[in-house]
């Protein structure tokens, strides 16, 4: 790393790997778990000075722009909410005796790990680097979601493993192609894999490389945003693996595979002679919503539910921006930071769901804001929110989609619409049965905090009704920079 | 001085139709009479029903509520008020335009409605009967009456019955086929808002087949004498509609001296008398019709006003 | 102030009071001071709004929230003052009743947080000037009526009317969603007053009309989108059922209004047919519904389904007549479709009330297990009994007039050019009016068996009048009913500026027509004078009464029913309202609803007791909506497989897609 | 010159070598001779990186072959000798397609992977374009074994051949960076890290690496 001075990024990098080393040492849950949420806000406060610091000049493995800078806040700020609920729900997880003290301890080094990951893949410039962080990020993942051992969460593992790793080899044989194409442009050696430089040549490359290299880039890390039919490990590993891991994966790590497809496309996009990502991005966006839409309606795990419409939310973000122009691209950022809180969110709620109910089942949960009004409440926004009801903030961003999308190409609008009319359909059908109705299942009260749940949604509610004019310049600014 | 007559001329048509109206239905009621060779009672037999009503104690059901002693004065007076707003022998009566036919129409549906609700009350199930079969032949007969309406309206350019008469009267309207389906509509509608045969029998004692008999069953002595005078004003009352819809002859148009109020009210009575000898005809000659007949029979008003519509249609744009 | 700075403050106010609801909602404290406030807030909105709206007005804010590069717009003219004027006047005659009626509330927690969001959401509608900010308001307000909906969600069915209805709305939201994109271009500039005087294609026109169809229509409870009404309107609180229905219906149609009247720009003629054929269907079959029904509370949500099938026919009547440059014959159209908007939400609310009263005192929604209530609850009966005069359409009151001018509105159809219309508009006519009947059958039946007669049931037999909060909001409301039927000219030159703003014609000014008598095109061709009717019928009334008085024998005897010598009977025996429907049903139920009657008759001897089964059909439920429900069902299940596969067959998934893509590559250049 | 199409030639059999033997993979039904192919796969693919480090006068593309040789040629299959001998697995690989339908297949695919590459524009020097055509093959087919073979071992076998065909790729990319070669070799030390991790807990858990056994749970049960 270039961080002889300091520097923010070297911030947002060296605390999380820093801290994971220290926490794969220490022992005991108080220290640990303090330890974790502290070292996350020292990474959220670094990731937060980006903002106030004059940015670092784009070096061969460094970059910070517009693109990536709003990404590597929401990263730190949600991994440091969830850091918070962690502690709380991996208390309870001790006294359950699903996680051992050793396993805490790894538990905290690989969340920490994961976090470096995550914003070395959003801070690299070179896109071999960012391939290593992604892999980083996802093998961490792999790790947490097989933590308790169980027979389905073994499964889980092994299923995101086998995928995730072809989706690895599919990214790298793609990564390898771009460096292919470039190199007689940009030249051989570290130059080949600068992103400011290829995206400064892009237009001379050659575009049979670049298409085929798109097509591998996108389903390798198409795979890790979950789109159909890739989607497969996204459900068990949501479900199987620690209620915060799910949060962190819905979360983040999608956000981070969406920046890298982003990154590419700018590239391909960049180059007049290669294929347009738009059509392929736009269907594979529809097939993931609609497919994830109908799969929601026979879902018996809650986890499990959220997850697939995880995949759903990703199939409109993937669309909006496969629609491209600034309405729908300003859509799918917003839409994209929407759904990283709001998930994140409704997971927290979840989790303590789950914790108190001491069951994923659906049907084992019933009449929720009556045993459980806070909590109760609460998941009842999250799901409204992610429903796409205002005041919150997915509507405005739907509302973008569809109704840009409409003005230009009705029947695509209309295969949206039916779309989110289906997952709408499932969700509010599930939320009418937990949250509502006769009481069903333990009414123990939950000794967590839901800050983290509440604060996230009154972020989401803010953003429903009232963005701040600096966040809109921004998005306006790289709406236009992913053309 | 002009106000003074107008006012003058139309207490005399509301006085005047509170008279007939119970000497038509006895009328009527003789004609029938004879014409099935039975002496028949006499034509002022209603008033003296009405007197020997009046004189009556009424026997009021135990749980008869305010409304079951309230509806025989609303109906009376909304259908007294309606039948009065009808021109009769004289057109552009003061108070015609305070409501046109629909209005009138409206009316006697109140009449109705709180009749209706007084077949309720008492809670005996000849009430429901009653009322229930009631509702459905108006819920069929307004439908037909409206594009009656409309026919009149379309040749006439008004609902404004007094405007209707002058302009049928006085300008010439060729014979119309529209009109005279209009016409038997009409008619059809004024048989089944009457309780007619052959849609229900006033004289009938058989229970199943009372329609409004059946409703007002209950009442006796002074209400039930009300209820009875609403009925013979609402016979007269869609006579008199037929008459000076379709038969503005000698009707007094406005603003013309008392001679031609003279004339017109003795032109008026002819029709009547006309009018109720060719009821108590058909009412002999047919016989009354099971309840579930009634829609096809109000259906076949309604289609024929439609007809009637349309047809105007027609002859309007070529 | 300018009047949309007041109306916004307003809103903040019912916001507010939602707020503090959440934090006080346990407290016992909480209904008196929410449902005063709420009150107070509606009343100034309400004579603020009727100040605006006479004294025309246009006042405009912009706020700096909602769309970023466009903020939020907000707007007050003469259409939204007359709509604010409806959902204020719904909200504080609501707010009254519920001072008294939310005491048995049993779960205030649940129900007064959303009742003042849900005002403000209606209000809000109503003053959006822009695409976004007035969906975000629609589905605010379809959220909130949903939680409201929701408020007892313990009891049996609810859980599904608040699924369908949430279902719906999102539906209809999405419909409108689509028709704002199409009307504010790829450009996407949301502003109405952009969208006002930009140029629309044909084909842009005709989406937009289908999709506000769909959306508004869906709201407004339009055949065949009406299904949620009766599952949800019922089931939230009475006050609340007397909201959605008697207001939030109309905010659907002012959002009709506003696009097709008022953004959309000069209609096309058969626009007029569609929504009028529609408009007079609904009419038919929300009625019909309704004289089906036993239930008192979805009877009266049936009926909303009728009364909104008329706004919608006339308003059909005004694209017409619009759309031929007859500018009178439109305002008039235009103006019966207002004044019924506003005569529909009195009697509504009232009915409502009633049938809250009627729920509070009794426990009991089923008419078959009621009667007799009129020596019970004497006041309440006597409200209700205007009503249902009202919304019968019967002089002197105001249900009458509207649908009077829409008659009139009807026989101006001669005028039009297009042979279809001519056709068409008497046809509807002829619904209409059968409507009109039905709607007189329909409430005969409802106030007979519930009110009159005898108990039925203990529990209607030991039935109480209710507290006098509910008795006030229900007797202005009552009077309001007769003041609007008696004086209807003042209501019809208060409504003429909007005709004018938006047809950019009007109906003769009525203040000058004698004895305050209405006439909506010339005297010589039609005229109605309320006041003289009621003035006439009372005073022929009392001359009988007097003269009966006068001379006739005051005896009176009380004895039990003669009931021709059948005497006493069961009170089972009487007639019940399934029994009042049977003949209409049978004229139209055997086609429409597949109604049956099954008759179990014993042979004699036999000690069963005979039965009667009615079998009837909800063809638009059972044709439309299950099969659609179970189409997304089986797709489901199907789908549901690719849950179980095999690692290696998700693995074949993902080789099988590399490989399409890179063929679809190889062939594609 | 000479020289140059010297180079070419070699780099081109030993690459064309390397789908020949994916091929020979495609079409044993042994374990224990899928792993010697495979060990036969890597000696040849640590063969080609020598050859481009020579021709490319990048030493340290020798580290990349060194690392091919010892670790897929020799570590890793004996490893997984050993794990087939002590988890008893039978010998015996059940495929979902049969044999010829796979060949045809994988026959499908190169010919698939010629049609893209070969299209690449020609002044991307002829050795990438061939390498990377290869390449691409190598690791269709690879795919194309995971895809057909039922059991973990052999799906492993095919993930690396797979590996193998990036590798060829990498190398074949001249002057690619060394942080990929490391990070390449690093992902598949990973991978096998990981992997080894799951072969024991699976062993913990059942008595069988082979996936179906895995594949009982399956997300909800229905």
């Amino acid at each position: 790393m270039s961080a002889a001075s300091f520097n923010p990024v070297a911030g947002v990098l060296l605390i999380p790997i820093g801290s994971a080393a220290l926490l794969a040492a220490l022992p005991g849950y108080r220290l640990t778990a303090r330890l974790n949420v502290v070292a996350s806000f020292a990474t959220f406060l670094a990731a937060l000075s980006l903002f106030v610091l004059e940015r670092p000049q784009p070096g061969p493995y460094v970059l910070v722009d517009d693109l990536n800078i709003v990404f590597i806040v929401l990263n730190t700020f949600v991994g440091f909410t969830t850091s918070i609920f962690s502690a709380g729900y991996i208390a309870h997880e001790l006294e359950t005796g699903r996680l051992t003290p050793l396993y805490l301890r790894f538990y905290h080094a690989m969340y920490q790990t994961m976090m470096f990951g995550m914003n070395l893949a959003f801070v690299s410039n070179n896109i071999g680097l960012m391939w290593v962080a992604v892999e980083i990020a996802t093998l961490t993942t792999v790790l947490m979601v097989g933590i308790y051992r169980t027979h389905a969460a073994l499964e889980a593992a092994w299923k995101y493993f086998i995928l995730g790793s072809v989706g690895i080899a599919f990214a790298l044989f793609g990564t390898i192609l771009v460096y292919m194409a470039a190199r007689p442009i940009v030249g051989e050696g570290q130059d080949g894999m600068v992103w400011t430089l290829l995206i400064r040549h892009a237009a001379a490359f050659d575009p049979e490389l670049l298409n085929v290299a798109f097509i591998f880039l996108f389903l390798g890390y198409g795979t890790k945003v979950g789109l159909a039919p890739l989607h497969a490990w996204l459900p068990d590993a949501h479900a199987e693996g620690p209620t915060p891991i799910s949060a962190v994966l819905s979360g983040l790590l999608l956000n981070v595979a969406l920046y890298a497809l982003l990154r590419f496309k700018i590239l391909l996009v960049a180059n007049p002679s290669a294929i347009a990502p738009g059509p392929l991005m736009v269907t594979m966006g529809l097939v993931s919503l609609i497919f994830a839409a109908f799969m929601l309606y026979r879902r018996r795990d809650i986890k499990r539910l959220f997850a697939y419409s995880s995949i759903e939310h990703m199939g409109i973000i993937v669309f909006a921006f496969g629609m491209g122009g600034p309405l729908a691209n300003f859509a799918g950022l917003l839409h994209m930071v929407m759904h990283s809180l709001t998930k994140s969110a409704i997971f927290y709620a979840v989790g303590h769901i789950s914790q108190i109910k001491g069951t994923q089942r659906i049907n084992r949960i019933r009449g929720l804001t009556v045993t459980h009004p806070v909590l109760g409440w609460g998941f009842v926004a999250g799901v409204v929110a992610i429903a796409g009801l205002p005041p919150l903030g997915i509507f405005m961003s739907e509302f973008l989609v569809v109704s840009s999308t409409f003005a230009r190409q009705p029947l695509l609008a209309i295969a949206l619409v039916f779309g989110l009319l289906l997952a709408f359909g499932a969700l509010t059908l599930r939320l009418t049965s937990v949250a509502f109705g006769q009481p069903r299942g333990s009414t123990a009260s939950a000794d967590a905090s839901y800050v983290p749940l509440f604060a996230h949604l009154a972020l989401v509610l803010c953003a429903g009704i009232y963005l701040p004019a600096p966040l809109v310049v921004w998005f306006q600014h790289v709406a236009r920079l992913l053309g | 001085m002009v106000v003074i007559s107008d006012i003058i001329v139309q207490g005399v048509q509301m006085l005047l139709v509170l008279l007939l109206a119970p000497l038509l239905t006895g009328f009527v009621r003789k004609i029938k009479a004879r014409l099935v060779r039975r002496q028949g009672a006499s034509m002022f037999q209603p008033y003296r029903d009405l007197l020997r009503l009046l004189r009556k104690e009424v026997v009021l059901a135990d749980n008869a509520s305010w409304l079951f002693r309230v509806t025989p004065y609303v109906t009376f007076a909304a259908i007294w008020v309606a039948a009065a707003l009808v021109p009769t022998f004289a057109t552009g009566l003061p108070f015609n335009w305070t409501a046109d036919l629909i209005a009138i129409v409206a009316l006697l549906g109140s009449a109705r409605f709180f009749l209706a609700l007084a077949g309720m009350d008492v809670g005996t199930s000849f009430g429901g009967i009653g009322s229930s079969r009631e509702v459905m032949i108006a819920a069929l007969a307004e439908p037909a009456m409206l594009l009656i309406v409309f026919c009149m309206a379309l040749v006439a350019g008004s609902t404004q019955l007094s405007t209707v008469a002058n302009f049928l009267a006085s300008s010439y309207v060729g014979l119309r086929v529209s009109l005279g389906m209009a016409l038997i509509a009409l008619i059809m509608v004024a048989l089944a808002e009457n309780a007619r045969i052959p849609v229900d029998n006033p004289a009938t004692h058989l229970e199943l087949t009372m329609v409004h008999e059946a409703m007002v069953l209950e009442y006796s002595g002074r209400h039930l004498a009300m209820i009875e005078f609403g009925t013979f004003l609402k016979l007269l009352l869609y006579i008199s509609l037929i008459a000076c819809v379709f038969l503005p002859w000698k009707i007094a148009l406005f603003g013309t001296g008392p001679l031609a109020y003279a004339i017109g009210a003795g032109a008026y009575i002819v029709k009547l008398a006309v009018a109720g000898f060719l009821l108590a005809l058909f009412e002999t000659a047919t016989a009354k019709m099971r309840v579930f007949r009634i829609p096809q029979f109000l259906g076949a008003a309604l289609m024929l006003g439609l007809l009637g519509t349309l047809l105007l249609f027609v002859s309007r744009s070529f | 102030m300018a009047p949309v700075v007041l109306q916004m403050s307003c809103v903040a106010g019912l916001l507010g009071g939602a707020g503090l609801a959440i934090f006080l909602s346990r407290a016992r404290s909480a209904t008196a001071i929410v449902y005063s406030l709420t009150l107070a807030v509606s009343l100034l909105a309400f004579f603020g709004s009727i100040r605006s709206l006479l004294g025309g007005d246009i006042s405009d804010l912009t706020l700096p929230i909602g769309l970023p590069w466009l903020g939020a717009h907000f707007r007050t003219d003469a259409l939204a003052s007359f709509f604010l004027v409806v959902v204020n006047l719904g909200g504080a005659s609501a707010s009254l009743y519920g001072l008294g009626y939310g005491q048995h509330e049993p779960a205030p927690h649940r129900v007064l947080p959303f009742l003042p969001a849900f005002l403000a959401g209606m209000n809000l509608v109503v003053l959006a000037d822009d695409a976004f900010s007035y969906l975000l308001c629609w589905e605010f307000m379809s959220l909130a009526s949903w939680a409201l909906v929701m408020a007892h969600h313990r009891e049996p069915g609810n859980a599904k009317a608040g699924y369908v209805y949430l279902v719906m709305a999102s539906f209809g939201t999405l419909a409108l969603l689509l028709a704002f994109g199409l009307l504010a271009g790829p450009a996407g500039d949301y502003g109405f007053a952009a969208i006002r005087s930009a140029q629309h294609t044909p084909y842009a026109a005709t989406l937009v009309l289908i999709l506000m169809l769909l959306g508004a229509g869906s709201k407004a409870g339009l055949v065949p989108l009406h299904v949620w009404l009766p599952l949800a309107h019922p089931a939230a609180p009475s006050h609340v059922s007397a909201l959605m229905s008697g207001v939030m219906t109309k905010v659907a149609i002012y959002g009709f209004i506003r696009v097709i009247f008022d953004l959309l720009g000069q209609p096309t003629w058969w626009a007029g047919v569609v929504v009028l054929i529609l408009g007079g269907i609904t009419a038919v079959m929300g009625i019909l519904y309704a004289m089906m029904e036993t239930d008192l509370k979805r009877l009266l949500a049936y009926s909303t389904i009728e009364n909104i099938g008329v706004i919608f026919a006339s308003l059909g009547l005004a694209l017409a007549f619009q759309a031929n440059g007859l500018k009178l014959a439109a305002a008039l159209a235009f103006t019966a479709a207002l004044f019924h908007v506003l005569n529909h939400s009195l009697f509504k609310s009232l009915l409502f009330f009633g049938a809250g009263a009627v729920l509070t005192a009794t426990g009991e929604r089923d008419m078959e297990k009621l009667g007799g209530l009129i020596h019970r609850m004497p006041q309440t009966s006597f409200a209700v009994l205007v009503g249902c005069v009202a919304i019968s359409a019967l002089p002197p009151f105001n249900g009458f007039v509207s649908e009077w001018l829409m008659f009139q509105a009807v026989l101006q159809s001669p005028e039009l050019p297009q042979w279809a219309l001519k056709i068409a508009v008497p046809a509807v006519g002829a619904l209409l009016a059968l409507a009109a009947a039905l709607a007189a059958a329909c409430f005969v039946k409802a106030y007979g068996v519930t009110f009159l007669g005898r108990s039925r049931g203990t529990a209607a037999e030991t039935a109480h009048e209710v507290d006098r909060y509910s008795l006030v909001a229900m007797f202005i409301l009552a009077a309001l009913c007769l003041l609007a039927g008696i004086l209807p000219g003042l209501v019809i030159d208060a409504l003429s500026p909007i005709t004018t703003a938006i047809l950019g014609g009007r109906m003769p000014i009525q203040a000058n027509e004698p004895w305050l008598s209405i006439v909506p095109i010339a005297e010589s061709r039609s005229s109605y004078n309320g006041l003289l009717v009621m003035v006439f019928i009372t005073i022929s009334a009392s001359l009988a009464v007097f003269f009966i008085h006068r001379f006739a024998s005051h005896a009176l005897r009380r004895a039990p029913a003669w009931g021709c010598g059948f005497s006493d009977s069961t009170p089972a025996a009487q007639y019940s309202a399934g029994s009042f429907a049977q003949p209409i049903r049978r004229v139209f139920g055997t086609m429409l609803f597949h109604a049956r009657d099954h008759v179990e008759m014993p042979a004699p001897g036999d000690t069963r007791p005979a039965r009667l089964r009615i079998e009837l059909h909800d063809l638009v439920w059972e044709g439309m909506y299950a099969p659609i429900a179970g189409a997304v069902g089986y797709s489901a299940d199907w789908l549901n497989r690719l849950q179980f596969l095999t690692i290696r067959q998700y693995l074949s998934l993902v080789f099988a897609t590399l490989v399409t893509l890179l063929l679809v590559l190889a062939i594609w250049s | 010159m000479q020289m140059h199409s010297l180079a070419f030639d070699v780099s081109h059999t030993l690459a064309g070598g390397l789908v020949l033997i994916s091929f020979m993979m495609l079409y044993q039904d042994r374990l224990y001779s899928l792993l010697n192919v495979f060990a036969f796969h890597a000696v040849v693919l640590a063969l080609s990186v020598a050859w481009q480090a020579f021709v490319q006068q990048a030493p340290h593309l020798y580290i990349t072959a060194a690392i091919a040789l010892v670790f897929k040629a020799i570590v890793i299959p004996v490893a997984l000798h050993r794990i087939v001998k002590q988890l008893g697995i039978h010998r015996d690989i059940e495929s979902a397609v049969g044999i010829g339908p796979t060949m045809l297949a994988g026959m499908a695919l190169v010919a698939l992977s010629m049609v893209l590459m070969l299209r690449v524009t020609a002044e991307a020097d002829p050795l990438a374009r061939e390498d990377l055509a290869f390449a691409l093959s190598v690791v269709l087919l690879g795919l194309l074994v995971m895809v057909t073979r039922r059991n973990a071992v052999s799906q492993v076998v095919g993930f690396m051949s797979l590996e193998n065909g990036l590798v060829l790729a990498a190398t074949g990319a001249k002057g690619m960076p060394l942080v990929v070669e490391i990070s390449v070799a690093f992902s598949i030390l990973i991978a096998f890290i990981v992997i080894g991790i799951f072969l024991f807990r699976i062993r913990e858990r059942f008595d069988s690496v082979d996936v179906s056994a895995l594949d009982d749970y399956r997300g909800e049960h229905r």
